[in-house]
């Protein structure tokens, strides 16, 4: 009998619950020469502002650790060009498409949640809240519970489309924040985005990224990400995406486990085109291997 | 577009051709067998996650009779150090062709190609089919002492005029690879287009020639690399642009290069 | 010439600015077998509390990539146990001693500085502020810089020692959290505690340590530490001991750049045990090809 | 105390004995000429940082002639893994030896001495030591099957009686090594000690033998260890206390341990 790996998030039916990360996917189409894409449960597109951003100068990347930091500045082609050049190609391949979006004043992400609920072929909205408040001092708006919970308040006002929000770890409290926003409305959370770090040369004495810091991801963040899930979903009903140095099936059933409904692949795409497929295989083949029948009955199965 | 693959490729060889550099041979998946000058392949150097990203290699040459491609490198870190200890018969995680190669249609019938020492890589294979096209090929290649000389062996056999500048003039002219074009632009010499590939420094003197000469040049650019098929953003250059809105774009090394043509780069002081 | 390691931390004069961290080097002495832990800049002992404490239900270590979480649970001899038997040793050895300390209680705190206070051979405090506040509902102290900042203010008041105040990396600004104890009067700052995590044995949908969540520790955390430092640095005056990941004279010098007086060696301790020694014959090595006379020039270097 | 040294050690040979189960001899720092059976080793298996934590091996035999000391383990996840693709000839960290041996004197004439699978690698050293002292050493030897059965050979030359049981019933006694020992009792053998080395709830199962039979006897014991010498704190295990404020106390297995009396552990439900 073949398992049953469909899940359920915010109204969203999904026929696998692996999804791909946003900035780690570009558009999808980057990734069919490499395998079908709507074999994804999901994919979460490169996040959009209202105007196409040139990004961070070089450089943008940096290895670490069983990691990499990235500042890559959010380049993206904006809300336009995606809706009118990305956004009909992925429809065409029958993807689950999921618009990641983000803003640096309440009113950007208003605009543009508004936009894109007005455009077709779009499953959900994912709001990247892991940017700086340009009106509050460059604060990330995903660090204070209240300018969150304010944000997701006006976004749920301006569309029907599902919203999942997308927390920062760089916080004292993820329960909080989790309920923070679950409180404002959200539909969804998905969790974690990059850890800031920073590399330095020290020979040079310099940064090592242009823009000094960067986001850590990839395999070395992956126990701090499974905890923080684990704690959010205890703080919240709603569902959760779990992410966070995701390389292998059995990285995706520990955020299962710990409490996510579906999961995100980030980084592991670059070094593995083909990786979100033989995770699906993966899962499949753990799910006949321990006799699960559907992925939805181990999600949040962890023993306290 | 598109024409690359990912997959395993048997290590046929992988031995030290000069102090610190290796040339290795691999079986290529079948996409390898069109692979244009100056693309680039992505190989996974650990089955591990330290190093965690592939590293770019520039193709020295395919070999389709064998059904193989080889790469020429140098051992400068980590990811380069695993890579020469792996023992032939080992199986690598290949990606590729990757990247824009060079514009053989530009080359005149003159064309020069300088390299600054392992930059040698992609321009062998450029040289080796800019000769099968009947051009009259010179290679200025730039080292820092002729211990440091790459596969000028290999060079000579194809039938090109090979020029060498060492740094510290223990072969050839004395000085840079970039000293040596100089000399030949202010003797007058034929020159119909230059291929340039070497470190930063040796680029951004190579396109400042190109332009104030008037030449059709093109450069092969290097960055760090995330992805190398063009969905991280993490490996762009600063670029000219065409749109009046801004004051200059970011380009993708892996797609929109690596290689560029003069004056279309522009160089950060850093 | 021999470039000159030394440093002064909050009127402490160190011969070189490499010290072993708390919990990775026991009271020293399990060290002498691999070498003269006299040439270490300071070491800090495993954190000591009023009374003995068992610690946690094993188990309580486990891997993780390029890292390894712990949950040892503050497991420790006692005050008492700690001046009878270990610091007459330690003593006698010329090390210069740093206890580590922290309490569940304000009152804890208080009455170990005093008892400190009071002992002879002890080169500074450092305060563990990573610990659950069993009046604030198990918050950590280090969490909350206004929590942080009262207690500081109480140790300061009972103690001539230096005190050295270690911070948890578990918090939404770093900066805040400094200046906080820092107005508060803390003569220095170490950091980073641990970055709690969590890794389940998928198989047994249980936690692998039976605290459920430990402490991340090692390479995997390094960027996030030397982002912290960095940002510490730029919010405070008082020095800076850096900590976390170090496995190498490299990644010590990384921390002095980005403004370190002085580093701390951890988890690399279990792993090689003369590791501290061989760093600080790294950084010396590292001087003499960078032609930097002394250690101090280069703290806080990093060019903006 | 703190006899242990920090070191390299060249790998003389590795190699596979049964199917995933490995025999390493290495080149012994001085220090491992008096290793006690029951001691253990701290082994980096990588030059990187993953696995980070060096991997803990009882000794299987020192070889104080040729200044060497082996180990046997069985490949059970990455760090075994990558040991078992180490080359003879290189330099291995070593860390040892570590932890307190079994206790040689508690013996009497008749110890038995019962291991499960890869358990039996400090017990080997043991035999041997018992046999020299002339005593009567009966090996009890529980595996899954006749396939994963270890080192008979190297058992059967000691000189030593050696008692079989498989889960399978392929060879010896159909059932687990402790059904033997408890058949052994029943029959009313002379049992002077037990010495056991295998899988937790083995020896949870012969140090309920042992107490309910009054029986002298030694268990090594398994944890995870980041250390192995005592300063992490992460190896413990609950232990009955002599101290009346306490329940109980958490042992280092690297320090107090791996080998433990029989009555000393308390064993939890988990
Ligand atoms: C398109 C392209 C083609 C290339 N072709 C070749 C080739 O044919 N032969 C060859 O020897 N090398 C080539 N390189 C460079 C090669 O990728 C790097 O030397 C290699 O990735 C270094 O890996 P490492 O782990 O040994 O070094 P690391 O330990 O990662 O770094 C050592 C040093 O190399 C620098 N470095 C790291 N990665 C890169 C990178 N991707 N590009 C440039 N510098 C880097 C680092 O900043 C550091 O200074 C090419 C690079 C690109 C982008
Ligand atoms: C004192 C002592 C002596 C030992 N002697 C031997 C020996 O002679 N031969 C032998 O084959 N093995 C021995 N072991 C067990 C051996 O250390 C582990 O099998 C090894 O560390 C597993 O490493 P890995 O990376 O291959 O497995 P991992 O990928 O780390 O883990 C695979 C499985 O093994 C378990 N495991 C990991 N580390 C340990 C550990 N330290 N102890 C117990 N289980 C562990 C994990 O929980 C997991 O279930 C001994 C352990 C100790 C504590
Ligand atoms: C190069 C890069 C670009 C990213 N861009 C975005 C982005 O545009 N929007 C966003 O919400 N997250 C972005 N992320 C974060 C990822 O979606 C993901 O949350 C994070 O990388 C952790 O997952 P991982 O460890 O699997 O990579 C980016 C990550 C990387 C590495
Ligand atoms: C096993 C273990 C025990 C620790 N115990 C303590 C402790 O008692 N007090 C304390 O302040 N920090 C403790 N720490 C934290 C370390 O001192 C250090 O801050 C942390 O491990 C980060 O450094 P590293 O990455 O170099 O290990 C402990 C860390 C480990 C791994
Ligand atoms: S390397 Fe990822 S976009 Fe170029
Ligand atoms: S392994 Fe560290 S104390 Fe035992």
């Amino acid at each position: 009998m073949k398992p049953d790996l469909s899940v359920e998030i915010a109204g969203l039916k999904l026929k696998n619950p692996v999804m791909t990360a946003s900035g780690t996917f570009g558009y999808g189409l980057e990734y069919e020469p490499f395998f079908d894409i709507g074999q994804l449960g999901a994919i979460a597109v490169k996040g959009i502002s209202l105007k196409p951003r040139p990004g961070n100068a070089p450089p943008r990347v940096i290895e670490t650790p069983a990691g990499m930091l990235n500042a890559i500045g959010l380049q993206n082609v904006g809300v336009e060009a995606f809706i009118n050049e990305k956004l009909p190609l992925l429809n065409k391949k029958g993807v689950t498409v999921i618009v990641n979006f983000f803003g640096n004043t309440d009113e950007e992400y208003v605009q543009l949640a508004e936009k894109l609920n007005g455009t077709e072929g779009i499953a959900a909205l994912e709001m990247n809240i892991s940017c700086p408040n340009v009106k509050e001092g460059g604060i990330v708006f995903g660090t204070d519970p209240k300018v969150a919970h304010d944000l997701t308040k006006k976004i749920k006002k301006v569309t029907t489309l599902p919203l999942i929000v997308k927390l920062s770890p760089n916080v004292t409290s993820i329960g909080e924040m989790a309920k923070s926003v679950e409180d404002a409305g959200a539909d969804a959370l998905s969790m974690i985005n990059t850890i800031t770090g920073m590399s330095i040369d020290i020979r040079k004495r310099k940064s090592k990224l242009a823009n000094m810091t960067g986001g850590l991801s990839g395999p070395a963040i992956k126990p701090v990400a499974v905890r923080m899930v684990w704690e959010a979903a205890k703080a919240v009903k709603i569902p959760i995406i779990g992410i966070g140095g995701i390389m292998s099936a059995e990285d995706a059933i520990e955020f299962i486990i710990a409490g996510a409904s579906a999961i995100q692949i980030g980084t592991a795409n670059f070094i593995n085109p083909s990786i979100a497929l033989e995770i699906i295989k993966g899962i499949e083949t753990f799910m006949l291997e321990e006799k699960i029948e559907k992925i939805s009955h181990i999600i949040g199965s962890l023993s306290q | 577009m598109m024409k690359y693959s990912n997959g395993k490729g048997k290590i046929i060889s992988n031995r030290e051709v000069a102090p610190d550099h290796y040339k290795m041979e691999v079986e290529a998946p079948t996409t390898f067998g069109e692979a244009l000058p100056g693309q680039f392949v992505m190989v996974k150097v650990s089955d591990g996650v330290v190093p965690i990203l592939r590293r770019p290699f520039g193709i020295f040459q395919t070999n389709k009779d064998r059904g193989s491609f080889e790469i020429l490198y140098r051992k400068v870190g980590e990811g380069t150090r695993l890579l020469a200890d792996i023992a032939p018969g080992v199986n690598l995680d290949i990606l590729g062709p990757l990247g824009t190669g060079f514009d053989l249609d530009l080359s005149g019938d003159n064309p020069i190609l300088i390299a600054g020492g392992v930059g040698i890589a992609p321009l062998y294979m450029l040289a080796k089919e800019l000769v099968s096209a009947g051009k009259q090929v010179k290679v200025l290649f730039g080292s820092r002492g002729k211990n440091d000389l790459l596969v000028v062996d290999e060079l000579k056999t194809l039938g090109i005029e090979l020029l060498i500048a060492t740094e510290d003039g223990s072969e050839g002219f004395k000085g840079y690879g970039t000293g040596l074009l100089e000399e030949l632009l202010e003797r007058g010499e034929e020159i119909s287009s230059v291929y340039a590939c070497g470190p930063e420094p040796m680029l951004e003197k190579v396109d400042k020639i190109a332009i104030s000469h008037n030449l059709i040049c093109q450069l092969s650019l290097e960055a760090i690399m995330a992805c190398g098929f063009g969905v991280c953003l993490g490996c762009v250059v600063k670029t000219c642009t065409k749109d009046k809105d801004r004051e200059f774009d970011y380009n993708r090394v892996c797609c929109e290069g690596p290689v560029f043509n003069a004056g279309e780069v522009i160089w950060d002081e850093a």
